[in-house]
């Protein structure tokens, strides 16, 4: 029991990045196969490696200590019986998708400290003439419209959809404005789909305010509103229209 | 690899101008005469070559400079920075200025979830944005919009022909069409 | 004064790459075909000429650098600046962001198992990262990926040049890491 916490391996946790480093570490020293560890033994070495956790930073602790609890939890599970033919009922298997991940990252790690390499051969230009840069405001601006357009679209996408109702202060939904637009929707088209007098806004907010403002309209004999059948679509016809 | 070469190479990466000894240290292969003469045969090739740059001295050392009749085209270069293009975040935070001013900062970083300090005063600088007052509550917060350079420089008369595409963020829409009192 | 001594001025008194646009707008003479030619024509001659260095393409642009076999020398010489190179856990936060970008830091510290708020403070200090826009779900995350520099500091002309060893395509491609799949 104990010749496994004597394990010359087992220098120190610092040179360790974090509990799957250390993992990773003692799988791969004793040549043990990732797709079937052993998993009792290899809780024993975590376990005794991290004895020294003391010696750690707290939040570092953390981490090995939480690994520490996976462990003895797939240990426990490990003694339960399965279908050998499910992968998926591995306890272990959630641990080695991690553990390879891991491997993976270390690996493409090492191929950019060799790009870095490479690079760091390449010397530019030790000194630079000093310039005076004149402040950007007086560079001629070569944004268009189309660029503010493009960022408005990606906000769009971006930006989650407010819950309706939701306001700022100060900026309320007034009726008479909403009454205003009817009254200019009016004056360049003979009828309207209610739906297009909101469809700007979307919030139900402004559906209502928008009602509101056709109704009043109505009863004062400004328009008037058709529905062929309930639920069908409404539409706002100028007076005397349609 | 010739004296020449490393010679090069030596003032082209080296921050500060370099000594003849200084260079001549540099490799076994180098000393003091051979670096004059590399520097002399460097000279030469940069003058056939027409290379914009020279070798200089200064300051007892040598250094590789550009010459001094480019000055005007680097410092037009300048002048036309590589930021002449506005910034996403900077072309979000116009987008969300121009269609909810007045608009306090606070309420810009509510809609982008990011802090604005930063692209606000790019924003003004360029004069494309302005305090236009102050708003109601808490330490009446300054209240940003569009400046006149902003409808000149993006073609627009006023602030109503700003248009309203159909897939306008709700957030962006709010400010409505209808509230033109200004006019 | 020739385009090919402009770009190549201009290229000699900068300190990062500079891309063929930016280069262009120098001068009214230059367009971007005009720059593309003058930067072949510079090639062919620092070749010929034997020049110790040379125009290479980094994160979308042209510098001129020193070519590597004179790293040697250089490094051994003091006046040369050497560049920092970046620490063990910096590279792997610095991995996963540069293979799963965008990304949030959550997931880069369930791959890591540990904790990454000082790594990537670091990583954004150094310009190597920045936040490219927020996921989904609560919070809407901060997503992180890598920057310009990034390509600079690591030599790649775009993220296309990211090494790729055989069996890496398969494991970063989001989320099957099958445990089906053999050595």
């Amino acid at each position: 029991m104990s010749t496994a916490v004597q394990d010359p391996f087992l220098v120190g946790l610092e040179r360790f990045q974090g509990p799957l480093d250390l993992l990773l570490h003692l799988i791969r020293k004793q040549d043990i196969d990732i797709f079937d560890i052993p998993i009792a033994r290899i809780t024993e070495q975590f376990l005794a490696a991290t004895l020294h956790v003391d010696r750690l930073e707290l939040d570092r602790a953390g981490e090995f200590l939480e690994m520490a609890a996976t462990l003895v939890r797939i240990k426990a599970q490990m003694l339960f019986p399965r279908r050998v033919e499910e992968e998926e009922d591995d306890p272990r298997a959630d641990l080695v998708r991690r553990l390879l991940e891991h491997e993976h990252f270390l690996e493409a790690a090492h191929l950019l400290v060799g790009a870095e390499r490479d690079r760091a051969r390449y010397y530019p230009k030790g000194y630079v003439e000093v310039r005076a840069v004149p402040p950007a405001s007086e560079a001629p601006l070569e944004t268009s419209w189309e660029d503010v357009r493009g960022a408005v679209r990606a906000m769009a996408e971006r930006l989650e959809e407010p819950e309706p109702g939701y306001r700022i202060t100060g900026r309320m939904v007034r009726v008479d404005e909403k009454i205003d637009l009817v009254v200019a929707a009016l004056q360049e088209r003979a009828s309207i789909e209610f739906s297009a007098l909101v469809m700007p806004w979307g919030t139900r907010l402004h559906a209502v305010i928008s009602l509101l403002a056709c109704l009043e309209l109505a009863k004062q004999s400004t328009l008037t509103l058709r529905q062929a059948s309930p639920f069908a679509p409404l539409w706002v016809y100028r007076r005397g229209a349609g | 690899m010739h004296a020449n070469q490393i010679v090069e190479a030596l003032l082209f990466a080296s921050q500060a101008p370099l000594t003849v000894a200084e260079l001549a240290r540099a490799d076994e292969e180098l000393d003091e005469d051979r670096v004059e003469e590399a520097l002399a045969e460097l000279r030469v090739e940069y003058d056939r070559g027409g290379r914009a740059f020279g070798i200089f001295e200064l300051g007892g050392g040598y250094q590789i400079l550009t010459r001094p009749e480019y000055a005007r085209v680097l410092e037009r270069f300048d002048a036309v920075p590589v930021s002449s293009r506005l910034s996403a975040p900077a072309l979000e935070t116009l987008a969300i200025i121009a269609y909810r001013q007045p608009v306090g900062r606070a309420e810009v970083e509510q809609i982008r979830g990011v802090s604005a300090g930063g692209v606000l005063r790019t924003l003004q600088e360029r004069d494309l944005v302005g305090v236009v007052g102050r708003g109601e509550g808490l330490g009446r917060p300054l209240l940003y919009g569009t400046t006149r350079t902003f409808l000149e420089h993006f073609g627009f008369n006023s602030l109503d022909d700003l248009p309203r595409p159909e897939d306008l963020p709700v957030v962006l829409s709010r400010h409505e069409i209808g509230s033109d009192e200004e006019e």
